[in-house]
């Protein structure tokens, strides 16, 4: 994130990059090429710690080991591939951490969530970049990666042995497993989201959507973004859908 | 003097093990059918009374396991090493205590090492399957080329007893000498002990010689002489007479009321279960919701309005009463 | 000799309170006995017993030495594992701690291999052969012999001393040994003769 | 020791005193925790520090280092004033009734005698009166002042309780809690079982340490019974064997002595080994000397032996001083005077006193000779390791051989245990590279020898050229061969003087044991205590029936044992005057009205008949001995005596320093601390820990994991004192040398007030050096005196002063 995204004149919805090009449809960037590949980092990195930590969370799943060549290169590669998400997270949280702030449309959606969940979105407000589902995704993702990141420490013995008692690595264990059981539920939703709303993926793939698209959803993020000079596009980030 | 078991035999057919495979009775993160009948359960018997410390049991072990362990440092006190390592199963700990009541300095050396738990906490947070299994005579053994080295086992252990090696990551720790026993043999620390501090049998046997045992401790004086078998745990396969068994913890920290730890219990319990279905409703949620509600697309409109607004071209103003929550 | 033993009468004589034990077949019936892949196998099978007495101290505890190889059989054996003999009646099958690391001594990285010399002066063992060793031993006493022997005192008694030589005899090595030892020694006019009975 | 291990398990208490069983012997203690199981036995730890026979014992009381014989005697007194004796044996068994010749005398620590200037006494005086019978005079009454028994009560009045906490610092309540355990044991029915070892030896008075407790053994009637007896535990696997073998300095197998220069021949020196019997009827069984000495120098000498030559008499060296033994040999080497020395499977650096001393000696070597199957500091000792072994190889000129040998596990034969079985043993592997047979080694040194010397001629070649030595191969003699020559054979057909067709022995059999040694040459055998270990019934040793009728301990039929393959001494003793036993149910033989019999071999003459022969048939009193007459260079009785170093003057004798007769070279008494010096204020004492043997565990990984680096002990109070932590560096040094060592501190040491005065205890345990797989450290030995026993020369290593500083460890250079 350069220096002047954080001029306060600067509306916080629009993320270096974002852009509008008039059309048919309109085209409306909504991540750079940066930000979808460390996007894209942290999704590989996070379903592959899904899939090991599974393996090891439960027996039933234990088979999910040969994805990583056996069970002492799961339990080897887990921890490194959390050393990677906890990274790669960091630059996506770096840059989309300032237009995940509350906002005050976003008490309404919440309010409003029923009439979400049936797609009435003409009965909510006019959302900036990130409705309130997504803000959660974002805020969730980084408290519980921050909390994993750390209990997953204390019980790597094979560096961080000595620095934790027995007691210590129990309740890391019990936190990390529960912490993980809600990441993959935020994932869950997270993924959901983008299938359901039809036209998402576009943005984390070729890193556009279409006018209609931020019309529908993130109304509000469109006026600021054709209200705003053109500029050449500077490297921005990528939310988490 | 409790019977000596008699010298092993070399022959080619006597190898065979007396138990193996079809008696395991519980098995890392794996369902097992039970044995229909249950082996004998055995036990070895540590009398602490009767212990001089001496570390035969030490160096019988490192022997017989083939095992070396680093030559270390002295940092003030007779034990060595410091503590469990996965070269040594078994450690004599050693504490100077004075008893409160006589004011007299006692000495108590406990050999250390794995208790071979009725319900071993290891194996319960094992993840790897097979890495642990439980023999029905009571046995809980690794099975190294199962085992993943990922230290769970030490976070189950009421003990503090598994280590992993830093050479092959795997966990090590007391085997009973299983190898021995299959073959009618005891551990080979009991065999070596010199004073029958450690005595190897069933545990049934090893129940009542610690009674004769608590009853000659007592006559000396030592009233709360009594067995450490903790039902905690469900028992043990490695049990103590300790002098003082009212007070484990001065024995280098025995753990007084021994059991698995809630929180190893809430993690492989609950936390399983209960995640697992969290994770399966959030899941299916997703799929009915799409089902239900349908794919939440782009209208026609939608674009139109965009390219509008993109165009500077007013779009419709919304149904009022809906956006108050707005930016001006 | 007869290494088969009666090994049941331990069991007749325990004065102890438990009559006997079923130690010996730990509750497996035959019927229960199967393959277990699970259990290490026991690797003294197949190897070769040999009894011998521990070389520390005096307890004299019995031992069997396992070798893969036969001595007896004029083959090389190789100690495998050294365990206490069950049947002895002193310790009956246990071992201290130096006596369960006897393999561990005998199999020492620093066993001495070939005979040295260290030369006046010199800073470093050097390896000679056996020949050269013994002969250069046997001169140094003929010579230091004849130089200093005391047939007769001042007084004229018949004396026949040697006294510029002595001879520190060992503590663990046999009887047999010593008394070729003494032999030996004694032949030579030697007084400075003394073991470890001191210390 | 006088009963076997297995025989422990039948005593009411046990008290280890001068040793620390537990910790030394792990696999014999295991008879006390039988004992203590079985019979309710009680344990009883005097000691120093509070070790691991303390760990488990019933009492423990501290004791100062080198103050046992004040406790012994007070523990006799103690039980003399308070009639805890047991008469009938006291006094038919043992001299207190014999009546000590006028001129015999004891005051303020000296007995009649003394030569100040010669540091020994003229013992004349200690002897009984001899009647007009010819044999010694007795008052079964007890009346006569001068009667064994009167003047022992006289002699350990001085040590009361209170006296023994001034010496020892033993608080009172303690050694009296000590002392009334140890009296019940005086009826005929409870036991006390005393286990010792180099707790007691390694003083310049050990020999007396051990008489104290012998003498309060047999005053509660505890010798020759089962569960009793004075058990000398033993440290190497073979020491016994070696000793019994006489491979020492003044020794003949079998505790025969090599001549002096005052015994020019063979009818001077047996006229002084006659034994006649000091009481009717008695055995003394010394009388045998010359069968046993003849068929020695047979075996020895074969053909070469005759009576024409006094069975070569004059092939054996005469001895000048009392012996040659190793502290007088270092002396001698330091002083330039030693040329050659061999060293076989021994370690002197280590194993004797100042080892600045012994550096100085081996450095004046023309050549050294070392077998061993291991490295050892002896062999290495012009090797430069810094400030473990600081030297300059460039300076020493000596020579050094090393010759590898093989190790138990290799070879074949019998040893000794401490309870004198012989068990043999088969190899179980091939030697490692070039490694030979000590037996091997010996054999080609003597054949080279012999040929120089066939070859060249030389100083008296005869006892080298005619040395017996008719082994199938010359050169490597079986241990079979060996054996068979130690337990004797028949050289000539003996006919019965009586029917002369009637053949004793027949020519080329194995003798079936010494009774049958013959003093006219037609016998041989290599030591006659060994005698029935090989006989033309076959390897007597290799017995492995380990049945044990009455569940007694004995095990007759496995291995064999000396003498006569008995297994408790003076088990005769074990009966009452009629040949009853004391305790039924601890019958061990028995008079069954015409022989003896029992689970025993019995220490008397099968139908010696029981009032007639008095038990000890070794003795020409027939009893044992409360007093020993002039057997003892330092005394009849145990007199208390501080080490040479001591913290404190000698209470009962305040200019009496160290024991007045033990030997002192002149150069070494600059090399003590003076009494009370405040440079060395710490009382040391040095031990060796279960984890190791002696300095050859240094050579093995495993004993060096459990006890990995160098340390002493010290208390906390001491360790406040010098501001020392524990696992903290120290240095400690005495008058000869200093170490660096980790810090124990414990609670196991308590400081103890002596004279008034607070003596502080730094334990110092023996072990490292700087070969071997170990951690590098110190030899214990750089701080130790060089003075011996006065009797037997056993080095003071138990007790010196020393001081005591942290530090930040050695500088490794």
């Amino acid at each position: 994130m350069s220096a002047d995204n954080l001029k306060t004149d600067t509306p916080n919805d629009v993320e270096p990059g974002d852009s509008v090009r008039p059309g048919h449809p309109v085209q409306v960037s909504r991540y750079t090429l940066p930000a979808r590949i460390n996007h894209w980092i942290t999704a590989l990195s996070l379903v592959l710690l899904a899939l090991s930590g599974m393996a090891l969370f439960t027996p039933k799943l234990f088979f999910l080991t040969g994805l990583f060549g056996g069970g002492q290169w799961t339990r080897v590669l887990h921890p490194w591939i959390g050393v990677v998400l906890f990274f790669s997270f960091a630059g996506l949280f770096l840059r989309f951490w300032r237009a995940n702030l509350p906002a005050r449309e976003d008490g309404t959606w919440l309010a409003r969530i029923s009439d979400v969940l049936r797609g009435r979105e003409e009965r909510l407000p006019e959302i900036g970049k990130y409705n309130a589902g997504q803000k959660f995704v974002f805020w969730g993702m980084s408290g519980l990666i921050i909390v994993l990141i750390a209990s997953g420490i204390a019980m790597w013995d094979q560096y961080f042995y000595a620095f934790t008692t027995i007691e210590q690595k129990r309740v890391a264990v019990l936190v990390h497993a529960v912490a993980a059981v809600c990441i993959i539920c935020v994932w869950i939703i997270h993924v959901y989201a983008a299938i359901w709303v039809k036209g998402t993926i576009g943005a984390m793939t070729r890193g556009k959507v279409t006018g209609g698209w931020a019309w529908r959803h993130h109304r509000k993020w469109l006026r600021e973004l054709v209200g705003k000079p053109r500029r050449p596009v500077p490297r921005p980030g990528t939310p988490a859908e | 003097m409790f019977p000596p078991i008699p010298n092993p035999s070399v022959a080619s057919d006597a190898a065979t093990p007396r138990f193996g495979e079809k008696d395991v009775m519980r098995r890392s993160a794996s369902e097992v059918t039970p044995p229909a009948q249950r082996l004998t359960e055995v036990a070895k018997l540590i009398d602490v009374s009767k212990c001089i410390g001496c570390k035969a049991c030490q160096a019988a072990c490192l022997e017989w396991n083939n095992l070396t362990e680093e030559i270390g440092f002295n940092h003030g006190t007779y034990t060595n090493p410091m503590d469990l390592t996965p070269d040594t199963f078994t450690l004599m700990r050693f504490t100077e205590w004075v008893n409160p009541e006589t004011e007299n300095l006692e000495w108590l050396i406990r050999k250390d090492g794995c208790m071979h738990c009725e319900d071993p906490g290891c194996l319960k947070a094992c993840p790897a399957p097979g890495a642990i299994v439980q023999y029905s005579n009571g046995i809980v053994d690794f099975q190294h080329d199962n085992c993943i080295g990922c230290g769970y086992c030490i976070k189950g252990c009421p003990f503090n007893i598994p280590r992993i090696s830093k050479v092959d990551h795997t966990a090590y720790k007391c085997t009973l000498c299983s190898d021995r026993v299959a073959v009618g043999q005891g551990p080979a620390c009991q065999k070596a002990c010199p004073t029958q501090a450690i005595v190897f049998g069933t545990k049934d046997e090893m129940k009542d010689w610690a009674e004769l045992r608590i009853t000659d401790l007592k006559s000396r004086g030592f009233e709360n002489a009594g067995l450490y078998d903790p039902p905690g745990v469900g028992g043990t396969h490695v049990m103590y007479v300790l002098h003082h068994a009212d007070t484990p913890s001065i024995y280098a920290g025995l753990p007084d009321n021994p059991r698995i730890s809630p929180l190893v219990d809430a993690w492989k319990g609950m936390t399983k279960y209960v995640g697992l279905a969290v994770m399966g409703f959030a899941a299916a949620a997703g799929f009915l919701h799409y089902v239900v509600a349908g794919p939440n697309k782009v209208s026609e409109e939608d674009e139109e309005n965009a390219e509008r607004l993109a165009d500077g071209t007013p779009p419709p103003a919304p149904p009022a009463g809906l956006h108050e929550g707005r930016t001006p | 000799m007869n290494m088969e033993l009666s090994r049941r009468t331990f069991l007749k004589t325990s004065g102890a309170g438990i009559a006997g034990t079923t130690l010996g077949a730990f509750g497996f019936s035959e019927a229960e006995a199967a393959v277990a892949s699970a259990v290490k196998p026991f690797h003294l099978v197949n190897t070769t017993e040999a009894r011998n007495t521990c070389t520390y101290c005096s307890v004299a505890c019995g031992i069997i030495i396992y070798s893969k190889g036969d001595l007896r059989k004029g083959e090389k054996a190789d100690i495998v594992h050294i365990e206490g003999d069950s049947d002895h009646p002193t310790n009956r099958g246990t071992l201290c701690p130096k006596g369960s690391a006897l393999r561990d001594i005998v199999k020492s990285q620093t066993r001495l291999t070939q005979p040295m010399l260290r030369k006046a002066g010199s800073n470093a063992f050097e390896a000679v052969s056996w020949d050269v060793a013994l002969d250069k031993i046997a001169r140094a006493m003929k010579d230091d012999r004849d130089a200093n022997f005391v047939a007769t005192n001042s007084d004229g008694v018949t004396v026949n001393r040697w006294l510029t030589t002595g001879f520190l005899a060992a503590s663990a090595t046999t009887n047999e040994t010593a008394f070729a030892t003494y032999k030996v020694v004694r032949s030579t006019g030697i007084l400075a003769f003394d073991n470890q009975a001191r210390v | 020791m006088t009963n076997a291990w297995t025989d422990i398990k039948n005593t009411d208490l046990v008290i280890i005193m001068g040793g620390n069983a537990a910790e030394a012997h792990p696999c014999g203690f295991k008879w006390v925790t039988e004992a203590k199981a079985n019979r309710g036995a009680k344990l009883i730890v005097v000691d120093p520090r509070y070790n691991r026979s303390a760990s488990v014992a019933d009492f423990y009381a501290p004791i100062r280092q080198g103050s046992d014989i004040a406790f012994l005697m007070g523990l006799i007194n103690h039980c003399i004033s308070h009639d805890k004796v047991q008469w009938e044996y006291v006094k038919p068994f043992t001299n207190a009734t014999f009546v000590v010749r006028e001129g015999y005398a004891y005051q303020d620590g000296l007995f009649t005698g003394y030569d100040e200037e010669k540091r020994d006494y003229n013992r004349d005086s200690w002897e009984y009166e001899i009647g007009p019978d010819g044999y010694a005079v007795v008052d079964e009454t007890l009346q006569n002042p001068r009667c064994v028994w009167n003047l022992l009560k006289e002699h350990v009045a001085i040590y009361t309780p209170e006296m023994v906490e001034r010496i020892c610092g033993t608080p009172k309540e303690a050694f009296l809690k000590v002392a009334e355990m140890v009296g019940e044991c005086s009826t005929p029915t409870k036991t006390m079982t005393s286990m010792y070892a180099l707790g007691w030896t390694q003083h310049s008075k050990g020999s007396q340490n051990i008489r104290g407790m012998a003498m309060l053994q047999l005053i509660l009637g505890n010798i020759g019974v089962r569960g009793g007896g004075m058990n000398a535990l033993r440290g190497h696997s073979n020491i016994q064997g070696l000793t019994d073998l006489g491979l020492m300095s003044n020794l003949i197998p079998g505790y025969l002595n090599i001549p002096t220069q005052k015994e020019p021949d063979f009818t001077t020196y047996m006229s002084t080994r006659a034994f006649k019997p000091l009481r009717p009827n008695q055995t003394s069984y010394w009388q045998n000397y010359r069968k046993f000495f003849v068929s020695f120098m047979k075996s020895m000498y074969g053909p070469a032996a005759t009576a024409e030559n006094d069975w070569g008499y004059n092939y054996l060296p005469k001895l000048d001083v009392a012996s040659y033994d190793v502290l007088r040999i270092f002396d001698m080497m330091k002083n330039g005077k030693v040329n050659l020395y061999f060293c076989q499977g021994f370690n002197p650096l280590q194993a004797f006193p100042d080892k600045g001393k012994l550096a100085a000696g081996l450095a004046k070597l023309k050549m050294l000779v070392i077998m061993d199957p291991l490295q050892t500091e002896t062999a290495r000792f012009w090797e430069d390791h810094g400030t473990f072994n600081k030297v300059s190889p460039a300076d020493i000129q000596t020579e050094v051989i090393q010759l590898p040998t093989t190790c138990f596990a290799e070879d074949e034969g019998s040893l000794v245990n401490s309870g004198r079985w012989l068990q043999w043993h088969w190899p179980g592997g091939s030697p490692p590279g070039e490694a030979k047979t000590d037996i091997w080694i010996m054999a080609q040194i003597h054949l080279r020898l012999k040929e120089l010397y066939q070859k060249e001629g030389g100083a008296f070649p005869d006892p080298i050229v005619n040395l017996n030595w008719t082994y199938k191969d010359p050169g490597e003699p079986t241990a079979e061969e060996l054996a068979r020559e130690m337990n004797g054979s028949v050289l000539a057909d003996v006919y019965d003087p009586v029917d002369p067709t009637k053949k004793v022995l027949e020519a080329g059999k194995q003798l079936s044991g010494f009774g049958q040694l013959r003093d006219d040459g037609t016998t041989a055998g290599g030591c006659w205590i060994f005698s029935g270990c090989w006989t033309e019934a076959g390897n007597m040793m290799a017995r492995r029936d380990n049945s044990d009728p009455g569940d007694a301990g004995m095990f007759l039929k496995w291995s064999f044992s000396w003498p006569a393959n008995r297994r408790i001494l003076y088990n005769r003793a074990s009966c009452d005057v009629d040949g009853k036993p004391w305790d039924p149910s601890r019958k061990l033989i028995e008079w069954d009205g015409a022989k003896w019999t029992g689970y025993d071999v019995p220490d008397i003459a099968p139908t010696a008949k029981p009032r007639d022969v008095g038990p000890f048939i070794m003795n020409p009193e027939g009893t044992s001995r409360l007093w020993v007459r002039k057997m003892m260079r330092d005394g009849p009785f145990p007199v208390h005596y501080e080490p040479f170093e001591s913290p404190v003057a000698n209470v009962i004798a305040p200019k009496i320093r160290g024991n007045p007769v033990a030997r002192v070279f002149p150069d070494d008494w600059k090399t003590f601390a003076d009494i009370g010096d405040p440079a060395f204020p710490y009382a040391g004492t040095s031990y060796r820990l279960t984890e190791h043997f002696h300095y050859w565990t240094k050579n093995n990984h495993v004993n060096s994991v459990l006890q990995p680096e160098q340390f002493v002990e010290i208390s906390e109070e001491l360790a406040k004192d010098k501001g020392i932590e524990l696992g903290g560096w120290v240095r400690v040094w005495s008058k000869r040398g200093e170490l660096y060592a980790k810090a124990v501190v414990t609670k196991r040491i308590k400081p103890m007030t002596v004279d008034g005065k607070i003596v502080h205890i730094v334990g110092v345990p023996i072990h490292w050096g700087f070969v071997g797989a170990a951690r590098k450290g110190f030899t214990a030995n750089t701080l130790t005196p060089f003075v011996g026993d006065a009797n037997i020369e056993t080095p003071e290593f138990k007790a010196f002063m020393v001081n005591i500083e942290p530090s930040t460890g050695p500088v490794v250079a």
